[in-house]
């Protein structure tokens, strides 16, 4: 198998937070980590001392007592295994379902600035930001230190939302709009991924985010609610006809043109993407083009066939697809 | 510490009698319609063992796919069933089989001073359609049908739209048939609790194994219906059209999760709770001391199954449903944390105020101890909402449950086969063996699934039959691949030592670890009618009182408490134990195994869609059940 | 031996089914034992479990009306109300019977048994007739498959028509044993059957209850 | 016969049913009887019904076809307080009979001497209790729980 994408630049470690959402539940961990080892330290220790104290009666009572040292026994249990833990999961509900979920919960629609909606294909994400006509798969771009309101949906079965530097993961479910903070405090590349079991492709329906500075984000919103490129070379314009006329235009959509499929991802913008297929391949002409005449090998059961080709009419594609910045 | 007295020359004339009384009969005939609960319980044994490698052999080629970055040993559809099998199989096939098939039939009846199930028939019958089941959902697998939606089977990604064919019909009618033997088990084994108690057996001198499986049991009864009705709406859906979760036409899709969850968290405890019940036999046996606070770790066991079914929406939190309900859950989940911190401590406090012997078994169990404890406070953190929303679905809990279900159940059950070795063999087991698989068994789980907290918290998530390189996940899952192997061997090792023992043992005696409870009182392996005379109980751990195995000897002697005019078996107040009345126990019985193959057929007709042909077989399944009445358990003139 | 205690009886004091060779003996022996038979436990078992699927099946159709903004919705017709409620009435007057069979089989009365289950027997025959009847006729105007309602509608009905069908088959089977005398065994068949027949009347009390909720 | 008669058990007591008018320190022994399975059974109880009532409220107020307009809070206020009394009251009798049967053992030692050393149903009343005692703290601190954060979270914001 040809060399697949590392990470794509993003990672997607819950322990790098890039916004208080995720920042406060890694330090919760964090926390509660300590706590924990804490604990088993303790028991461990309890093992360890019997283990040392091994082939000798309990403390000092006289051997036939059925019970030695049943009262001290007592107290511990009771007092390190009701009152303590009581304590300690009453003051985590505390802190985590009283304090940090109002964090983390979705946001009042109010309290947040701008609107993306996710929507779950298997196996690809397609982004609408609503009020543009811009359309984006598997990479989305926001602005940085803004409060975006994410709003997840299925096309088919239940995905999951889930970019863990920015926040917690959400669940798309039919006919449900569940929504979360989207927010990044730093520019960057944050690297997502579908976190529930959507079928055969769920290892590869990856995302990126790019977190960009508010004024190259306008940017890239306006060129992308823009129709497509039209074609400006021969080769190009065959390209076009190919797409057109062939299986292509039957599953995706290039504004502009008749392309109007949606069961594949929109391709208005093709190249001015990084990656492709949910992450599985980058957005190289050469990927691409295997990628065309044989995605069934990069991503065995996707709903793309493998497209049957001449040489010239693939070249054709390419160049077409390559323009469409 | 004195030891039990060998027993005297018994009456050997009553022996004889309540042998041939009692015994089966020869041959594979005898094992096909035994009603002996000995007997279940090794074919239970046997059988869950021969699923436990297939469970095992689905998880090693996982490992091996994911042992490094792209591989591709195995395809996503491969994979896909391989990890629902994986589940189904460990969790329907091999644990709940395990711990109350097996070790629930053989030991309950023994420790109770009972000589058999309060319904032996329906006892094999549970066996029979329990094998059944295990070949049915296995069939999907040989034709390449296997469900591939996970063991929790979401639906609509199960629903005829995204995933046509057999394979989740399969799932249906397999879960609703191995529930079926699940719930006989559970009832059957409530009323032995109950109802079939040695005379004097009061709620309070019941061994703690015993309030561990009625916890189970009532867990099984109560949990199961809730998964019975929700894969019969996904099979109307599938196969009637309804519209139970289909969301165009007013259904639900969380309806499914809901159900599922409501069956599936308790299942876990259910999982779990006998494994408790095991310790806490061999705990007092290898540490010659009672277990500390007795009531408070009977009525932990019972506490955390029942708490258990307040919590289960946890495994829905990322799904968007209310805050206010999600917290809900979460304070339930806060709280069934305790019952367990009772027992850890009281465990930990009888190894140290008790004289601990380290052979294998309790060697297990202290294994045991820590596994669970590190998988428990994995499991606390769950109850911390936005913290459960982040992880959820990533390998951390994967990492979690398997601490739990493989540390924290199928530890004590590999503890307790080597400590009722004897009591079921009458050999001994060689230690160094037993303690060197202990070691590797250990050390291979921890490198096997710790890693998998780290790479779950770097983002990993479950259920992908690949992973990109570059993400750093590479070193953790080598790391949990040779954990595998190194667990496989050990278990090898474990499973050829026990063997190698049945052949070449020392006989071991009644009594090899001086143990507490009744079963140590009588030969191993133990005669076909277990007691010959119903013993005497008077506290909880009736092996160390010596007055009344004494005394029993002399009742013996005198043919008093002998019950040797039929197939007896003395029946008791539920709660107090008074004696309440002598009841004759079926024997042999074909119907069983028959009545097991007609359920079978009904459920490949449903399968093939032959409606009227299923009809026709259960008008089998009530023809079968009439002739299992026609025999009425009568004076049998011996 | 006689004064040999355990559990607090004496052992010969205690009764042996073995004893009970013939309708005499069995109420003897049924007179003398403290407490319910296993079998009565092993019948509350499988109560407890139906009553748990029954309770996860309205369960469901309460969460799936919760669901729903209309219900049950427009186009599906609304249950009939009277005729079911007088049905149901009419089937939890089995009970009666149902116990007082229980209470004859107890003093030996084989002939006030047999009678008595078949008073029950022809009421719960006639109810299942008509409401099966009717459950096909309702088919004409809705159907499972038209929507969620109607899913959870005709599946709990028909739940619970099954239940009192078994139940019928079990009175049958009662008669029929009953034909060749009476048994240890057969009398607590009567007592566990009786105790069936009380779970089902209340089920389909409840189960009428919340599919005639949707009316309100 | 003869031979029978020696091996009458020494402690007969422990297997004889004690008449249930029988004083135990104020209470007969079949008050106690109730009161343990007080003790045992309502708490329980109290919490099911708290924690399934509690969340058909937040569903019958927070879900699309919830057109009830269900007074949230004063629900689970009431719920709340009514599941707080029940459990009180289960736990008072909890210890009302652990303290009537403090000198009992639990049953799990041998007997000792006398309806204390180990006689049923006096360890029994005994064992229940105490278990009893420690199980309904759980069940208050959950109904507790459930009652903070229906009160103080906001209400069906989605999580």
């Amino acid at each position: 198998m040809p060399t697949v994408l590392a990470g794509c630049g993003g990672s997607q470690d819950t322990l790098h937070p890039h916004s208080h959402a995720a920042a406060d539940i890694a330090n919760l961990f964090w926390v509660m980590m300590a706590v924990s080892f804490g604990g088993l330290a303790l028991i461990t220790g309890l093992l360890v001392l019997a283990w040392v104290r091994r082939g000798r009666r309990g403390f000092g009572s006289d051997p036939d007592d059925p019970h030695p040292g049943e009262k001290p026994s007592w107290f511990v249990v009771v007092g390190m295994g009701v009152i303590f833990p009581l304590m300690v999961v009453i003051a985590l509900f505390i802190v985590g379902d009283w304090a940090i979920i109002n964090v983390t919960q979705a946001p009042a629609a109010s309290s947040t600035d701008m609107t993306v909606d996710a929507i779950g294909h298997q196996w690809y994400w397609e982004f609408r930001y609503p009020g543009t006509k811009a359309v984006t798969d598997d990479e989305m771009h926001i602005p940085v230190g803004t409060r975006v309101n994410l709003v997840a949906t299925t096309a088919d079965v239940i995905h999951s939302f889930w970019v863990p530097e920015l926040n917690r993961k959400i669940d798309t479910i039919p006919g449900q709009q569940n929504r979360i903070l989207l927010y990044s405090n730093k520019v960057g590349v944050y690297r997502g991924q579908c976190a529930e079991y959507c079928g055969l492709q769920h290892a590869h329906m990856g995302m990126l985010v790019f977190v960009q500075p508010k004024a190259q984000f306008r940017a890239w919103l306006k060129q992308q609610s823009a129709p497509a490129a039209t074609p400006t070379t021969g080769q190009q314009r065959r390209g076009e006809q190919v797409f057109l006329n062939g299986p292509c235009s039957s599953c995706h959509t290039i504004r502009g043109t008749s392309a109007r499929g949606y069961v594949g991802p929109d391709l208005t913008h093709l190249a001015s993407r990084t990656t492709l297929a949910g992450l599985t391949i980058p957005n190289q002409k050469g990927y691409l083009g295997r990628w065309i005449v044989n995605s069934q090998h990069y991503k065995p059961g996707n709903q793309m066939p493998d497209i049957r080709l001449t040489g010239q009419q693939l070249q054709a594609l390419l160049a077409y697809l390559e323009s469409l910045k | 510490m004195a030891t039990t007295v060998p027993p005297p020359a018994p009456a050997e004339e009553v022996l004889d009698r309540l042998e041939r009384m009692w015994q089966s009969r020869p041959g594979v005939l005898g094992w096909v319609m035994t009603t002996d609960h000995k007997r279940i319980g090794l074919l239970y044994f046997w059988t869950t063992l021969v699923l436990f490698a297939a469970g095992g052999a689905e998880a090693l080629i996982i490992r091996t796919q994911l042992i490094q970055p792209n591989q591709h040993v195995v395809g996503p559809a491969t994979y896909d069933e391989l990890f629902t099998m994986h589940g189904l199989t460990m969790i329907f096939f091999f644990i709940i089989p395990m711990t109350t098939g097996a070790f629930g039939n053989y030991l309950l009846p023994l420790m109770l001073g009972a000589r058999d199930m309060a319904f032996p028939r329906m006892n094999a019958l549970s066996y029979w359609v329990f094998l059944a089941s295990g070949i049915f959902i296995y069939v999907s697998l040989f034709i390449g049908q296997a469900p591939n939606a996970g063991w929790f089977d979401y639906v609509p990604l199960a629903s005829a739209k995204y995933d046509p064919g057999h394979a989740i019909d399969f799932y249906c009618l397999g879960i609703i048939f191995n529930g079926i033997s699940s719930s006989l088990t559970s009832a059957n084994f409530i009323v032995t609790i109950l109802k079939m108690r040695a005379p004097g057996m009061s709620f309070n001198r019941m061994p703690l194994f015993c309030f561990a499986f009625l916890a189970a049991s009532w867990g099984l009864l109560f949990a199961l219906p809730s998964l019975t009705a929700d894969t019969i709406f996904l099979f109307l859906d599938r196969n009637v059209g309804t519209h139970f979760f289909d969301v165009a036409r007013g259904g639900s899709t969380l309806l499914w999760q809901h159900l599922f969850w409501i069956f599936g968290h308790p299942e876990v405890y259910i999982l779990i709770v006998p494994a408790f019940g095991i310790a806490t036999e061999i705990i007092p046996a290898f540490t010659q001391r009672r277990v500390v606070a007795f009531p408070l770790v009977a009525v932990a066991e019972l506490l955390v199954v029942f708490i258990g079914f307040g919590v289960w929406a946890h495994h829905m939190f990322a799904t968007g449903m209310p805050t206010v309900t999600v917290v809900f859950f979460a304070a339930a989940t806060a709280v069934v944390v305790i019952p367990s911190t009772i027992q850890v401590f009281a465990w930990c406090m009888t190894f140290i105020t008790g004289n601990a012997r380290f052979k294998t078994p309790l060697l297990f169990i202290a294994g045991f101890i820590f596994m669970f404890v590190a998988g428990g406070l994995t499991g606390i953190m769950f109850l911390a909402v936005p913290f459960d929303q982040q992880v959820t679905d990533t390998y951390f809990v994967i990492a979690h449950f398997h601490y739990i279900i493989f540390g924290a159940a199928v530890f004590p059950i590999f503890g307790g086969m080597y400590f009722w070795f004897p009591k079921v063999t009458g050999k001994l087991y060689f230690e160094l063996p037993g303690q060197i698989s202990f070691w590797i068994i250990f050390i291979g789980t921890n490198l096997l699934f710790f890693p998998m907290h780290i790479v779950g918290l770097e983002g990993m998530p479950r259920r992908n039959y690949t992973y990109p390189s570059g993400l750093g996940w590479g070193p953790e899952n080598l790391a949990e691949s040779i954990g595998s192997y190194i667990t496989t061997l050990g278990i090898v090792v474990l499973l050829v030592n026990l063997l190698v023992s049945y052949f070449r043992g020392a006989p071991a005696g009644p009594d090899p670890w001086h143990g507490a409870t009744l079963e140590w009182t009588i030969p191993s392996p133990p005669p076909d009618y277990n007691f010959a005379v119903i013993p005497k109980v008077s506290s909880a751990y009736a092996n160390w009182d010596y007055a009344d195995r004494e005394e029993d000897r002399r009742k013996l002697a005198a043919g008093i408490m002998v019950l040797e005019q039929g197939h007896e078996q003395p029946v008791s107040s539920p709660v107090d134990g008074w004696w309440s009345e002598i009841v004759e126990m079926p024997h042999d019985s074909p119907w069983p195994i028959l009545l097991a193959l007609a359920m079978g057929l009904v459920f490949v007709l449903l399968l093939v869609h032959v409606w009227l042909g299923a009809l026709f077989a259960l008008g089998v399944v009530a023809l079968t059940l009439l002739g299992w009445h026609g025999e009425e358990p009568q004076v049998r003139e011996a | 031996m006689a004064d040999y205690v355990a559990g607090g009886v004496p052992e010969p004091l205690v009764p042996r089914t073995t004893e009970a060779r013939n309708a005499a003996e069995a109420v003897v022996v049924a007179g003398r034992r403290g407490g319910p038979s296993a079998a009565f436990w092993g019948m509350a078992m499988l109560i407890a479990s139906e009553a748990t699927l029954f309770g996860t099946f309205i369960g469901s159709y309460y969460y799936l009306r919760f669901e729903n903004k209309h219900w049950p919705p427009p186009g599906t017709p609304e249950p009939r109300v009277v005729v079911p409620l007088i049905l149901v009435g009419i089937l939890a007057t089995t009970s009666l019977p149902m116990q007082l069979a229980a209470m004859a089989v107890r003093r030996g009365r084989l002939w006030a048994t047999r009678a008595l289950l078949v008073w029950a027997l022809i009421v719960q025959c006639g109810y299942l007739v008509y409401e099966v009847h009717d459950y096909f006729d309702q088919l004409h105007s809705s159907t499972p498959q038209d929507n969620a309602y109607g899913s959870i509608y005709y599946t709990l009905l028909g739940a619970d028509h099954a239940h009192v069908g078994i139940g019928i088959v079990l009175v049958v089977w009662l008669l029929w044993k009953l034909a060749r005398g009476l048994t240890m065994y057969r009398l607590n068949a009567v007592q566990v059957v009786a105790f069936y027949w009380h779970a089902v009347n209340l089920l389909t009390l409840i189960v009428i209850g919340v599919l005639l909720s949707a009316t309100l | 016969m003869s031979e029978a008669r020696e091996i009458v058990p020494a402690r007969r007591e422990t297997l004889v049913a004690p008449p249930p008018r029988e004083r135990v320190g104020r209470f007969t022994l079949h008050q106690l009887a109730v009161a343990q399975w007080l003790g045992v059974m309502v708490a329980p109880l109290a919490w099911t019904a708290q924690h399934v009532v509690g969340y058909g409220v937040g569903q019958a107020r927070c879900e699309v076809g919830a057109n009830w307009g269900i007074g949230f809070d004063t629900w689970q206020l009431a719920i709340v307080a009514a599941g707080v009394l029940l459990v009180l009251v289960s736990e008072g009798a909890a210890v009302a009979v652990f303290l009537a049967t403090r000198e009992a053992n639990y049953g799990d030692g041998p007997p000792g001497d006398g309806r204390w050393g180990g006689a049923v149903p006096y360890t029994r009343l005994h064992f229940f209790a105490t278990a009893a005692m420690v199980a309904n703290v759980l069940f208050l601190a959950v109904i507790l729980m459930d009652g903070l954060v229906s009160v103080f979270d906001t209400l069906c914001a989605q999580s």
